[in-house]
């Protein structure tokens, strides 16, 4: 075994996750705030200060943690305390997981595990973030976090069979089941002008796609098993860092969901109509891991919008979203994908 | 003992301590601490199959067994909101001791066996794409072409029967 | 092309399905799926005519997709007729009783189609992952469809009692294919009768014997042979009737059929086999043991479906006999597949009109409930008494030809023991099991019955001409025997 | 390869032997459910190694079959162990006793 390899693996994982899925995690929270006020006319958060500097309310997310760090750590009575300790971190460890396969920049270098079948293998690992959200209801030892759990399950069952339909046709257009592989072949230009990006090839599924991450995610407007304003959620008996633990696992799969997206249908680092030609060596590299953030900025800011301009659907309205219009509808763009490839 | 051996050490207890802690009765009273510990175990075995060079049978046996079939068991527990069996005696009929020594000496028939039959068995010499999506791809498609749809006849039926038995009736 | 031709009658049995399934969704709310049941079973047979058309024109077809893994030899085609006539004959007695259990659901057509088509290419492979996929497509769909009746306990205990040890079952068979494939390399079964016929074994001689052993275990849940039976009259009595005959019937002519074919190619003639695992003992063992417990467990029984539950344990027994008896050429120009037929006959006509009055009575098949039903129905009662007097193999019906055959066959045949065994089966005849349910039924009336099924008199006509026919059963076999003599691999 | 086959497939062996003994000993349905899923995968195992050994990548494909059996086998299994509980409140196995010998 090489260590080499294993150190670099690590140094990347700890970059990619720690300093870019954290940091955007973090500043997230504050996004999303100040987005919400903005949509619905507020001020937002603009009071937390250190030393008279409100920075527009930046230090807010800071306030947070501190006050997630120092408040009591709560747990019911009856609760099975390994399964509750457990929960939170089941939700938040595959989410950071995930990000070792997806490529950030171009070559073997700018990914942690350039694996052969890495889309499968991300789609192993983010079917664990069920367990944390079902174990999390389940050993509170409170009926509603229970139900709130069996819905969050239900709701992930359903919709993780769709997001993985939804990949079928990307595999059939671009063969393969590398993420690298995929941006690589998203480089192309159809006709000579139009960058061969999955949105283009592959526009149902990308519509498709979203919707079914967004549901998984149990972001709104499927955040039918939390609710924070309305229903109870399986996160109901959570409370100080366990809780700040959930919360942070949903922001951390926002930033995941948008590089996943990016990477898939966006042409990940990409950036079309550039010829590499005109610009020194290093530098395109940092052109191309920069398309990569902001193109997964952009994506979250969909979805943020997505989260305070949409209504909450009712949770029969969600499963038949799921099970009658989504899944049908992505094995009938496998199937025209199908026809498609076998006329071309 | 080589890192290799070590590995497989690990794997391997950390598969066979999961199974049993499914099995034991004392460990997997509560059916949810049996599933969980399944899963475990079949993370496991995950690594096995990596050892053994088969990637996408290990990624897939993840993304199946643990990703979609332990979290159906869970759900399953979960919706029948079963207590621990911790005031059911386990009764031990004569059939049910007989299958289990019977089962201890296949295994030892077996792990006997092993001994004089594998030792002949020695590790081919395999290309660096065995194992993976495409390879496996390739397989499915070409030598077990009829099965492999076949098996799609075999998932539907087992969807329709699960609707067939669990869903309420239409009155 | 020949692929799609060859394959037909397993297409157009699960296209049955397909079909069944967008009709039952298509179809309006309030109406009763009953009719999909003969949607089904005109599947069913329009399938069965497909084999027969491949039968006559197939011969020659080949295909390279389906070389090694499926072979579409008489064998196959033989045994998938019987499947398909009997899951039809199981399919037209469905709807009433379910009608009567409050019970008829469009998705049991459905998982009937599913199960016949895995039944199909349980029949016709000659690779033990097919055979595999096979066994599972069939018995998932059976699992479910015992436990279909939402009303029953008992309905649903069968199905968990049936799925615990068929699942069990299916993994010792796969277990089984697994070691076969690690010592030969190879799951097709005619690959691995040549590989221990030409290769000495490795080192000691115990993995491949264990493998053979576990691939009989596996199958013989299945066919319900006496070690691995006792799930067979808890699930027989406890599933819905229409089940119990797809069960008794189909599915014990396809197990079969796999049982025989395995057997017969994988130990082909090979000598080192015999020293170390004989099979022919262990069919053997099987067989004396299956026969004599199904017997004698069935004096005993007092509810009808159990005592045709312990009657089919001992029929097993009698066609296991018959397996040990074949040599290498193949079961079907033995008597075992004429018995198989005999048997698949009686047996629907004996649990259809089991099915006729479990329907009406609630769920209660206890014998009791059946005094004086040949008073109140005469054809049925007549039929109920000729079909159990032709399983017990009493002389003018067609059972007892197929016994004689059976019988003549193992006498005829170079096995070892062959008459201390036949003889041993003659004291064994399960005419106390047929005689005691028969007796029951000429008593008095209790309640009554309102169908007569086509389908049973079909099959009454069906039994007698087969009675008839037995007295010149060289005439049947004759043509069956030239057509279609040794063709078991592909 | 530094770890010989035989390990494998005792691994796999002592596995499937433990499944077996879950579904013989167990009265939990779902735990005989899980048992078999342990008794499935330890083939699976089997299966994997000879490739391994004798190179021959044919066999991931018959895992592949495996592994959709065990998922409908699940799908199917929990569905009447649903219906089970539905009738009797509870899915131990021992309690379902309606058919008798």
């Amino acid at each position: 075994m090489n260590w080499n390899i294993v150190l670099a693996a690590t140094i990347k994982w700890v970059f990619m996750v720690l300093v870019f899925g954290l940091g955007v995690a973090g500043i997230l929270t504050w996004v999303e705030r100040k987005m919400s006020a903005v949509i619905q006319d507020r001020v937002g958060p603009n009071r937390a200060s250190i030393l008279g500097f409100r920075m527009l309310g930046l230090f807010h997310p800071l306030a947070d943690a501190i006050k997630a760090f120092t408040k009591e750590d709560f747990v019911p009575d009856g609760a099975n305390r390994v399964l509750f300790f457990l929960a939170p971190l089941i939700a938040l460890v595959p989410g950071m997981l995930a990000f070792a396969v997806l490529p950030f920049g171009p070559g073997d270098n700018l990914v942690i595990a350039n694996m052969d079948s890495g889309i499968i293998a991300l789609l192993a690992i983010t079917s664990f973030g069920i367990y944390g959200a079902t174990l999390g209801g389940w050993s509170s030892n409170n009926a509603f976090a229970m139900l709130g759990s069996l819905r969050a399950a239900a709701q992930m069952i359903s919709y993780e069979v769709s997001m993985g339909l939804n990949l079928v046709g990307m595999f059939m257009v671009f063969g393969t089941l590398s993420f690298s592989q995929i941006v690589y072949a998203q480089g192309h230009l159809l006709g000579g002008w139009l960058p061969e990006w999955g949105i283009v090839v592959q526009p149902l599924a990308f519509i498709l796609f979203m919707a079914a991450a967004l549901a998984e995610n149990k972001r709104a407007p499927f955040d039918l098993p939390e609710g924070e304003s309305e229903i109870i959620g399986y996160n109901v008996e959570y409370s100080s860092m366990r809780f700040a633990t959930f919360f942070l696992s949903e922001f951390f799969e926002v930033v995941l969901i948008a590089a996943i997206v990016t990477v898939l249908f966006l042409g990940g680092w990409q950036i079309p109509w550039l010829d590499p030609k005109g610009i020194a060596g290093g530098w395109i590299r940092v052109l191309q891991v920069g398309a990569f953030v902001v193109k997964t900025l952009f994506v979250i800011w969909v979805m943020m919008l997505a989260r305070w301009t949409l209504p909450r659907f009712r949770y029969d309205q969600v499963m038949k979203l799921g099970w009658k219009i989504i899944l049908p509808l992505s094995l009938l763009n496998i199937l025209v994908t199908a026809i498609v490839l076998a006329m071309l | 003992m080589s890192a290799e051996m070590i590995v497989f050490w690990i794997l391997a207890i950390g598969a066979v301590l999961g199974a049993l802690a499914v099995v034991l009765p004392p460990f997997g009273r509560n059916p949810l601490h049996g599933a969980l510990a399944l899963v475990v175990s079949f993370i496991f075995m995950a690594g096995v199959y990596v050892q053994l060079s088969a990637f996408f049978v290990a990624v897939i046996q993840v993304l199946v067994y643990a990703g979609a079939v332990m979290t159906l068991f869970v759900f399953v527990i979960m919706l029948l909101n079963l207590t621990p069996e911790e005031l059911a005696q386990p009764k031990y009929s004569w059939y049910k001791v007989l299958s289990v020594f019977s089962a201890l000496a296949i295994g030892f028939i077996v792990a006997s066996g092993l001994t004089h039959v594998l030792v002949h068995f020695h590790a081919a010499s395999i290309p660096a794409t065995f194992g993976n999506a495409a390879s496996v791809g390739g397989v499915l498609v070409k030598k077990w072409l009829f099965v492999f749809e076949f098996s799609s006849i075999l998932l539907l039926s087992a969807i329709v029967g699960a609707v067939l038995i669990a869903r309420k009736r239409r009155s | 092309m020949n692929d799609i031709v060859l394959l037909s009658p397993i297409w157009l049995s699960a296209l049955t399905g397909l079909l069944v399934m967008l009709i039952d969704v298509l179809a309006a709310r309030d109406q009763r799926p009953g009719y999909l049941g003969y949607v089904t079973a005109t599947g069913m047979v329009v399938s069965g005519a497909l084999a027969l058309f491949l039968w006559r024109h197939g011969a020659a077809l080949t295909s390279p997709f389906l070389k090694g893994v499926f072979s579409f030899g008489p064998y196959t085609l033989f045994f998938g007729l019987i499947v398909l006539m009997m899951a039809a004959a199981s399919l037209i007695i469905a709807p009433d009783y379910l009608r009567q259990q409050d019970a008829d659901q469009g998705e049991f057509y459905v998982l009937a189609a599913f199960s016949a088509s895995g039944m199909l290419v349980f029949v016709a492979a000659t690779d033990l992952v097919a055979v595999f996929l096979g066994l599972e497509t069939m018995s998932l769909s059976i699992y479910a469809m015992t436990a279909s009746n939402p009303r029953s306990a008992v309905g649903a205990e069968a199905g968990m009692k049936y799925f615990v040890l068929g699942g069990l079952a299916s993994s010792f068979l796969l277990l089984g294919t697994a070691f076969l494939y690690g010592i030969t390399g190879s799951t097709n079964i005619v690959d691995i009768g040549n590989y221990f016929m030409v290769n000495p074994p490795l080192g000691a001689a115990i993995l491949p014997s264990f493998a053979m052993a576990l691939v009989i275990i596996g199958l013989g849940f299945k066919i319900a042979a006496v070690p691995f039976h006792f799930w067979t009259p808890d699930v027989y009595q406890g599933a819905p009737t229409p089940v119990t005959v797809w069960m008794a019937g189909a599915v014990k002519a396809a197990g079969f059929a796999v049982f025989g074919r395995l057997l017969l190619t994988m130990f082909h003639a090979n000598t080192f086999m015999h020293i170390a695992f004989n099979y022919k003992l262990v069919v053997l063992a099987l067989a004396l043991l299956t026969m004599t417990y199904g017997n004698l467990v069935g004096i005993v029984q007092t509810d009808v479906k159990r005592i045709l539950a312990y009657s089919s344990i001992a029929h097993a027994g009698y066609i296991l006999l018959g397996v040990y008896a074949v040599g290498t050429s193949g079961l079907l120009d033995s008597s075992v597949g004429f018995y198989l037929l005999t048997y698949a006959v009686a047996t629907i006509a004996s649990f259809g009109v089991v099915t006729l009055m479990g329907g009406s009575m609630n769920e209660d098949t206890s014998l009791d409930r059946f005094a004086g039903f040949g008073r109140r129905h005469p054809l049925l009662g007549l039929l109920l008494t000729i079909s159990l007097l032709s399983l017990a193999g009493i002389p003018p019906f067609a059972g007892f030809a197929g016994k004689f055959y059976l019988f003549k066959d193992v006498l005829q045949s170079n096995v070892q023991y062959n008459l201390p065994v036949v003889i041993f089966a003659l004291v064994n005849f399960p005419q106390i099991t047929g005689l005691n349910s028969g007796v029951g039924c000429i008593k008095r009336p209790i309640c009554c019955v309102i169908f007569t099924h086509l389908m049973l008199d079909v099959t009454l006509l069906r039994l007698r001409s087969n009675g008839l026919n037995s007295l010149h059963l060289k005439h049947f076999l004759q043509p069956l025997s030239s057509n279609l003599s040794g063709n078991l691999g592909p | 390869m530094g770890v010989p086959l035989s390990y494998y497939i005792g691994l796999a062996v002592v596995l499937f032997t433990i499944g077996a003994i879950g579904v013989a000993t167990r009265r939990n349905m779902l735990v005989v459910l899980m048992s078999l899923e342990i008794m499935m995968n330890s083939v699976n195992l089997v299966f994997i190694s000879f490739a391994r050994f004798r190179g021959d990548v044919g066999a991931h494909g018959i895992v592949f079959v495996v592994i959709a059996v065990a998922a409908a086998e699940v799908a199917v299994g929990l569905a009447i162990a649903i219906q089970i509980f539905k009738h009797n409140r509870s899915v131990n196995v021992d309690e379902a006793d309606k058919l008798k010998y």
